[in-house]
């Protein structure tokens, strides 16, 4: 029986971990479920969005380190944040100028918002590639870890070792942060509750005196300012690939529905069930069960419920699941 | 101008792309894109059926694909007797014991009444039967698994004809597809497209990690194929002499031969899936559909069973796309589940059937000829544009940066045009009556 | 199918891609227009205006209505007049080719609604209107929008009209019942602080004893000095109490005249009011 | 015909039908009143299977049809129309009538296939069907017409023209009158007082407009809270004083000009 | 005559990212040839055509194999790139229309006794050679407990499992043999199963650009391996550079051999501007090499000709050439002598047609790559 090291054991490789994670999940879904409740579709290129934020950031934090500038322990990327909102924010504007504003006028049907959406998804997917090229770019610098697994050890004279990175830190941290800021900004200032009101009645905000134009901008403004955020903790955390990005959408999708659409606490609850279970239910016991049980009940099997290769089915089953019980999601009924 | 000459013209100009393919590079490439324009169409025909007659949004269109690409294998290869005998039975058994269970979960869920009793029995159910499955199946698995790994190490097929496997293979499709609709349409709210994005990447997961069925990502290489091979006919004097009487030499004549057999196949395919497809959309059936798709409440309310019809609708299109998955497996010779991504076999397709015309079958297929033609063509004409735009240029690293990216150009150009045809001709090339 | 192959949606309903709630039809919102000084005439009026939605057929037909400083106008006619078309169109939530809305003295047919709201027009449109999603409060702040003083004062005159409203504040608004909801659109329509409020139907679908309880704030509200142009079914009890009467078949002006006029003139009674 | 024996239906704890128990005879023509939020649509959406009671049965002709779906219960001749009239907009009217029918041969795939000789002939019976329901409707003129850009009031018609496509047993009415036009309404009323005379039909019939319900209803019945609190002829429930305490009202307090 | 090459490569899919640098290698070797003068009858020319597979894509591979062949009229294809997709091109276009292909990173052992009418070739060596070769490497630094890791594809499975098979028979253990896919969001959950089974050492038989990193990155943050060993897919200056401090003592091993070869590459490719480091770059110069070299030896561009030279130049006897010398080895063939092309990966060409693996063991010292050996 050893406790201590049981509980280090599980915070380092399924606790730290699936918090980064999902964190990182509950951001992009966060962008996803404010287009899905302003604009009212599923946008398929949110994934693209995040990697064309995550290729302006980059290419800034190679400019600043080239220039010397940095951050001391912090990595660079965080100063080159704001220049890659600006390039996302550029992006998505044009893209809404040139694409989806004419769709709105035409008070096209969402659904063919969607099918437009898988439109952009091909073109900014080759567009990242066109200028960073597919390959994997490592943009990380400062400090790794906020506390190694070998100085955890040495301090503490536990066997089991904890580790959080600077990424991992920065991530939840970032996060906690922007959701708060989102809450504050939607329940709390004239633009963010007109920006709710939008959502839940299009032509009633108008008549309120709500310019749509601006509410659309506004929400194009915080979705793009979210994917680079996200897509640069992830890039920071991971590491930037464009293909990978759009492998994201996926598991980015099932927090938002998990959560239940176009709810923003919806959004970060499914991103830390999905990050959660897709770690905990294909974790193999095995290390936690030998602290725990006494020397005879020791197992020689791995005590894994499911292999690794079928993470990805837990989250959806666990998606199904919530569905068949909560029909529109763990937050049903509210949106924004 | 009149609807029916400006589709025939819209036919006309996507098939004098593939005959202007075969006069400025070979007929064997156009061929090629014929024959896979022709399985794309036929996948393409699947999807208009679910999203253009009842507006069911499958996003998983890919895992349907792969379904038919197994029944190719497990219906033609050669059973592997040694593999069978060291497990087959134990894997079989277990398959059962994970079905029972299943089985007996929903039974119970159904029978009992709610409360913390059945959550409790169910969740005993389940766990136990979990655990019975896996001790039955894995040690099976790993018996069958270890038997010659890199030549067979899978439980084989059947050994039967591979055309077969088409058939099947769609029957195969239904049957998943029979499994996600009961579910997915179930819900209360719908949630088709999530449930089927997801569970293609389980079928893609299965087919990737479990050995035993499908050799995983070992791929399953020589697929019985239906038609001779091209060595065959090579060394075949009386096809040679044939030949030379087209004025063929034989490698050509071979290659083409082949290749058209192909192309009459799966045209016979394509052509009784059309006429079933337009036979059931001009009746009381499609009129029924039409209903449906109009209003959902008030089509129950008169009597129509709604989720049956969409559940029937979900799993004859799925069926199709299996039977165009088996057709391309036959085609390629080989299983390989890598193979499967979803902007390939997913989104690629839906661009077809919303650039051809959603709701309309002609404009589906129409759309599946024109996407393949451009997903194979863009690249050789992106990179002889990029030749003339840089040409002025001096060998530096822009030049060179922009012609590495011609390959990208094709993701941007399938964009493009499904942008653009949704702009100017939201409706797709030819349009629904 | 409809008419507009942008609206084409063949009846999907999955809510995993697309959000079935609240989507707009209002045309017109990026209208960037001046308002141009034309002195004269109703305080409200929309005059001979032709117009229909989108690139469809037209459903105005020189339709005019109009409303004066302390008056009650009442519009009446079959389904399908194009009653609620009028009222849109006058609040520019669609594109009249021709003809024009002039408010106090000037032009407005350039103004984008919500421009419109900034002039001091209110409308409570026939459905959904109210946000559900809201509380009764955050309901009428909205209505508030556009103002950039304190509404405080406003907020408590709306209470003070709707008591009902002051007890429910932090309820949203979706829970409420019909009558409810309907005191709710009043109010946050009220709270812009309009210089014209536009009802269509109120009292649709609303039981007797709410209808009455609707009519006397609308009344009362009218006492303040605040025109009313308002569509209504109800068509004996409407009249009863309007100063003018407009009776609109198929996009024109069929009769108009003053309420009681109205309910006098046996060909009205015998097409539109029942007998 | 209908019995309903202590409905209820909680959405989460509020109790939005609780406890309503009532019959429908045989050849009537029910109305049914209430304030808003009474729980007369909820009721409704129970007995027609659109919603599952939290408990309580609903009995058909003597046959157990609780939580039976829509489609089931049209096959036996429960058909129901909406307060919103929902047509099938982009079919023509006659198709919106033709599709009406159940067990139509062609409805089923194969057939479409290897049967069309039988689909040609029942679809000729069909067509002459609907023309004739249309007919009846005073709206033959629309037939080929897209349901879609037909009046709201002729909607409603269609939306009545389609329970007469088949042998219904009882017809369930939600607010016809609501935001209809009142010379239009007459027509429909009459047009209900035909069916129910010529064919037989029972109705169930939610309305907000006395004079309306005055012309057809013979028991009317109110609902307050969930419950039902009076039943009776139209007098009589206007005379009850709960009715009006909950319902009726008394009228315009402020009658008097305004403005002036 | 002016030769043509095709580069049939997945410049999109999974490996995108690795293949620029596998063409610009195969044009290096053009360039080389094409600056000699000596190619052929001395005035041919080399040109290359790149036509994209998808990596992962059988039916586009197919496509624009049909096209190179019957279209473009190439006399030598380098290619294809993954397992599946090279079988695909094989079977449906070169057997058929008898063109030579020599891959330079297909390594599924299943490619080995396919049938190719001794058209096929490869650079690169069996997945069961490296097997057999990282148990050996595993028993000489007295590891006898390790966790595996692989990429899920043919190449991981195939390399993994002839490991697992090669270190167990020979007294080892591997503790859990695990997948991972390539281009996912997160491996934390693979990173903790692996940690939980334990071992001395972390097998990863994946890609450096691809999850393998992502796998190693887990492992260092959360501390549960600190020591790897690295496959070929791994080996690269990618990995030295991100990984080069912080995997003090890990080792590995790719193909090649103690000639000067690789160093030689390195150098032109670093002048000729591309990563020649980056997975299978060398074997992709290598095989671009063979066939014209083979060409050369053949005096012939016809496959069906000098599809049998192909054996004969790869390996002794012969004067050995290096990157850098394909103009000596030109020379050398068209006197009639005879070459042992060693090339930029080590090249020994065994039956029936693929490098018969030496690979070059690395292990990581002061944050630098070095070699400790050969085998
Ligand atoms: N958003 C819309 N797009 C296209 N046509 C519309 C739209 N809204 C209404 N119409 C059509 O315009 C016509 C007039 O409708 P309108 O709603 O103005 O009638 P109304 O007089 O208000 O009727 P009601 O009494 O039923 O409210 C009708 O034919 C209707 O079908
Ligand atoms: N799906 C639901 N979820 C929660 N509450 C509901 C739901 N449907 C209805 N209610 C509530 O149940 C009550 C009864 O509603 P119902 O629609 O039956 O009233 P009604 O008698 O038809 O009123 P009206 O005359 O206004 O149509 C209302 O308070 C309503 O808010
Ligand atoms: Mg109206
Ligand atoms: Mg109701």
């Amino acid at each position: 029986m050893d406790f201590l090291n049981a509980i280090v054991a599980l915070s380092n490789y399924v606790l730290i971990p699936a918090m980064s994670y999902g964190s990182q999940l509950a951001l992009g879904a966060l962008g996803v479920t404010l287009i899905y409740g302003i604009l009212r579709f599923s946008n398929f290129a949110h994934g693209d969005t995040m990697a064309f934020g995550a290729m302006v950031t980059i290419l800034a934090t190679w400019w600043m380190q080239s220039m010397g500038i940095g951050l001391g322990p912090l990595p660079t990327a965080l100063l080159a944040l704001p220049f890659g909102i600006l390039g996302c924010i550029a992006l998505v504007l044009i893209t809404d100028r040139m694409v989806y504003r004419f769709y709105r006028e035409q008070k096209a049907k969402p659904v063919i918002l969607v099918i437009v959406s898988m439109g952009v998804m091909f073109m900014m997917n080759g567009l990242v590639r066109f200028i960073i090229g597919p390959n994997d770019q490592n943009f990380n610098d400062g400090a790794r870890f906020i506390i190694s697994a070998r100085d955890f050890r040495t301090m503490t004279g536990l066997d089991e070792g904890l580790a959080i990175k600077t990424s991992q830190g920065l991530t939840v941290i970032t996060a906690v942060g922007v959701v708060a800021l989102l809450f504050w900004f939607l329940n709390r200032t004239r633009t963010g509750k007109s920006m709710r009101a939008y959502s839940d009645n299009e032509d009633l905000a108008l008549l309120s005196g709500i310019n749509p134009e601006r509410v659309v901008m506004y929400t194009w403004l915080i979705v793009a300012a979210l994917a680079t955020v996200a897509g640069v903790l992830y890039g920071l955390d991971k590491s930037f690939k464009p293909f990978t990005y759009f492998q994201l959408l996926l598991p980015i999708f099932a927090s938002a529905i998990v959560g239940g659409l176009g709810n923003p606490l919806g959004a970060i609850a499914g991103g830390f069930i999905i990050a959660f279970s897709e770690v905990t239910i294909t974790y193999a016991w095995k290390k936690i069960a030998i602290y725990l049980l006494p020397e005879r009940f020791e197992p020689d099997s791995l005590v894994q419920l499911l292999s690794t290769d079928y993470k990805l089915a837990v989250s959806f089953v666990i998606l199904l699941i919530v569905l068949l019980f909560r029909p529109t999601g763990i937050f049903r009924g509210k949106s924004l | 101008m009149n609807e029916t000459v400006k589709n025939t013209l819209l036919f006309a100009v996507v098939g004098g792309l593939i005959l202007l393919t075969g006069v400025m590079q070979s007929w064997n490439a156009a061929l090629l894109i014929l024959n896979m324009g022709l399985v794309s169409a036929v996948m393409a025909i699947g999807v208009n059926l679910q999203w253009g007659f009842a507006g069911l949004f499958n996003i998983g269109v890919m895992g349907f694909v792969a379904l038919g690409g197994l029944a190719a294998v497990l219906v033609s290869m050669p059973p592997t007797p040694e593999a069978w005998s060291a497990g087959g039975g134990g894997i079989i058994l277990g398959l059962l014991l994970g079905a029972g269970t299943v089985i007996a979960a929903v039974v119970l869920h159904k029978r009992m009444r709610p409360g913390p009793g059945r959550a409790l029995a169910l969740l005993a159910v389940v766990v136990i039967g979990f655990f019975v499955f896996r001790a039955v199946l894995d040690p099976s698995v790993d018996a069958v698994e270890k038997v010659d790994p890199a030549i067979t190490g899978y439980l084989g097929g059947l050994g039967l004809p591979v055309i077969l496997s088409w058939p099947i293979g769609g029957l195969l499709a239904a049957g998943a597809a029979w499994l996600i609709g009961k579910t997915a349409l179930g819900l209360r709210s719908d949630y088709l497209a999530i449930a089927t994005l997801g569970i293609a990447e389980i079928i893609i997961a299965v087919l990737k990690n479990e050995d035993w069925l499908s050799r995983g990502v070992k791929n399953v290489v020589g697929i019985p194929r239906p038609l001779p091979f091209e060595i065959d006919l090579q060394n075949d004097p009386a096809f040679v002499e044939r030949a030379a009487g087209f004025g063929l030499d034989p490698v050509t004549a071979s290659t083409l031969y082949v290749k058209l057999g192909y192309a009459a196949l799966f045209l016979i395919v394509l052509v009784v899936l059309m006429w079933m497809a337009q036979k059931a959309l001009h009746s009381p059936w499609g009129r029924m559909m039409r209903a449906i798709r109009d209003n959902e409440v008030a089509a129950e309310a008169m009597g129509k069973d709604v989720t049956r019809r969409h559940l029937q609708v979900f799993v004859l299109g799925s069926a199709i796309c299996g039977i165009a998955g088996a057709m391309m497996t036959t085609m390629d010779g080989q299983l390989t589940p890598g193979t499967y991504q979803p902007l390939r076999f997913t989104f690629l397709v839906w661009v077809m059937v919303i650039v051809g015309g959603s709701g309309n079958n002609f404009g589906a297929v129409l759309g599946a000829m024109l996407i393949w033609f451009l997903w194979v063509q863009v690249e050789p004409m992106g990179i002889f544009l990029l030749e003339v735009l840089t040409s002025g240029m001096s060998d530096g690293g822009l030049k060179s940066h922009l012609l590495e990216s011609a390959a990208h150009m094709r993701l941007f150009t399938m964009g493009l045009v499904l942008i653009l045809v949704l702009r100017f001709s939201p409706r797709g090339l030819i349009p629904e009556k | 199918m409809s008419g507009n192959p942008y609206q084409d949606d063949r009846g999907n309903k999955d809510r995993s891609i697309a959000n079935p709630k609240g989507g707009g039809t209002a045309e017109g919102a990026r209208r960037k227009g001046k308002a141009v000084t034309a002195p004269g005439g109703p305080f409200l009026i929309g005059d001979a205006m032709t117009g229909g939605y989108g690139k469809g057929p037209d459903i105005l037909h020189d339709c005019t209505i109009a409303v004066d400083q302390g008056e009650i106008a009442v519009i009446v006619g079959p389904n399908g007049a194009g009653k609620s078309t009028a009222m849109k169109a006058v609040f520019g939530m669609l594109n009249v080719r021709q003809g024009h809305v002039r408010l106090d003295g000037e032009d407005i047919t350039a103004l984008s609604p919500q421009d419109r709201v900034a002039k001091g027009m209110g409308f409570v449109p026939q459905t959904s209107n109210i946000f559900t999603s809201m509380t009764v409060q955050e309901n009428l702040e909205m209505g508030a929008f556009i103002r950039t003083d304190d509404f405080s004062d406003t907020m408590a005159q709306v209470f003070d009209l709707f008591p009902i409203l002051r007890e429910k504040r932090n309820q949203a608004a979706g829970e409420l019942s019909g009558g409810q909801r309907q005191q709710v659109a009043v109010g946050r329509a009220l709270m812009t602080r309009p210089k014209v409020l536009m009802l269509d139907e109120p009292t649709a679908g609303v039981s007797p004893i709410v209808m009455d309880e609707l009519f006397d704030r609308i009344i009362e509200v009218a006492r303040t000095g605040i025109p009313i142009l308002m569509v209504e079914q109800n068509a004996r009890q409407a009249l009863e109490i309007a100063d003018k009467g407009y009776v609109l078949v198929q996009g024109t002006n069929a009769y108009s005249g003053t309420g009681k006029d109205l309910l006098a003139d046996p060909e009205v009674r015998k097409s539109f009011l029942g007998g | 015909m209908i019995v309903i024996q202590d409905v209820h239906k909680h959405f989460g704890g509020f109790r939005a039908v609780d406890g309503a128990s009532l019959e429908i005879a045989e050849g009537s023509i029910t109305g049914l009143i209430g304030p808003n939020g009474a729980g007369k649509t909820t009721l409704f959406n129970v007995i027609a299977g659109v919603l599952q009671p939290t408990s309580g049965r609903v009995f058909m002709a003597g046959e157990d049809i609780t939580g039976l779906p829509p489609h089931d219960l049209f096959h036996k001749g429960l058909l129901r129309t909406f307060q919103i009239a929902h047509e099938f907009s982009s079919m023509s009217c006659r198709e919106n009538l033709m599709m009406v029918p159940g067990g139509q041969s062609g409805e089923t795939l194969w057939n479409t296939w290897f049967g069309q000789k039988r689909i040609a002939d029942e679809e000729r019976a069909l067509r002459a069907k609907a023309d004739e329901v249309l007919e009846f409707l005073t709206i033959e003129h629309l037939s080929d017409q897209k349901a879609g850009e037909i009046s709201g009031g002729q909607k409603k018609l269609l939306e009545l023209g389609r329970t007469m496509m088949v042998d219904a047993r009882i017809v369930f009415l939600d607010e016809v009158g609501a935001g209809v036009n009142r010379t239009l309404l007459n027509t429909i009323g009459d047009a209900i007082i035909r069916l129910n005379q010529e064919r037989g039909y029972t109705f169930v019939v939610i309305e907000h407009d006395m004079d309306f319900i005055g012309r057809l209803c013979d028991p009317v019945i109110c609902m307050a809270e969930g419950k039902v609190l009076a039943q009776g002829t139209l007098d009589e429930i206007k005379a009850n004083e709960h009715v009006i305490e909950a319902y009726l009202g008394t009228g315009l307090k402020n009658k008097d000009k305004v403005g002036a | 005559e002016d030769v043509k090459l095709g580069i049939l490569l997945g410049f999109t899919g999974p490996l995108e990212s690795i293949t620029p640098d596998m063409a610009a290698a195969v044009n290096l070797a053009i360039g080389e040839v094409n600056d000699s003068g000596v190619f052929l009858d001395g005035a041919s020319t080399v040109s290359s055509i790149n036509a994209d597979t998808g990596c992962v894509d059988a039916s586009l591979a197919v496509a624009s194999a049909e096209r190179l062949i019957t279209s473009d009229k190439v006399n030598g294809i380098v290619g294809g790139m993954c397992s599946g997709e090279t079988t695909a091109s094989l079977q449906n276009v070169a057997l058929p229309n008898g063109m030579v292909m020599i891959s330079p990173s297909a390594t599924s052992p299943g490619l080995t006794a396919i049938e190719d009418n001794g058209l096929f070739f490869r650079t690169s060596p069996s997945d069961a050679r490296q097997g057999q070769v990282m148990a050996d490497i595993l028993n000489d630094r007295g590891i006898k407990e390790v966790a595996v890791t692989y990429t899920n594809n043919d190449y991981g499975k195939g390399l993994a499992d002839s490991f697992q098979s090669a270190f167990e028979q020979s007294g080892g253990t591997v503790t859990i043999n695990a997948a991972h896919e390539d281009g996912k969001a997160d491996y934390s959950a693979e990173v903790g199963a692996l940690a939980s089974a334990g071992g001395e050492v972390l097998v990863v038989a994946g890609y450096v650009d691809q999850g393998g990193a992502g796998i190693v990155n887990g492992s260092l943050d959360t501390g549960a391996f600190e020591t790897f060993m690295f496959p070929d897919g791994m080996v690269s200056d990618a990995l030295e550079q991100n990984f080069g401090d912080l995997v003090e003592g890990s080792f590995g091993q790719h193909p090649g051999n103690d000639s000067d070869g690789g160093a030689k590459f390195k150098a032109a490719g670093e002048a000729a501007g591309f990563a020649p480091t980056n997975a299978f770059a060398p074997e992709s110069y290598d095989a671009a090499a063979l066939i014209l070299l083979a060409m050369q030896a053949a005096g012939s561009t016809d496959p069906q000709v000098y599809k049998d030279k192909v054996m004969e130049v790869a390996n002794a006897p012969g004067e050995t050439i290096l990157p850098g010398e394909l103009a000596k080895a030109l020379q050398i063939l068209k006197d009639g002598g005879d070459v042992d092309f060693v090339g930029a990966s080590a090249v020994e060409l065994i039956e029936p047609g693929e490098s018969a693996g030496n690979y070059r063991e690395i292990e990581f010292k002061d944050g630098a790559m070095t070699t400790v050996g050969y085998r």
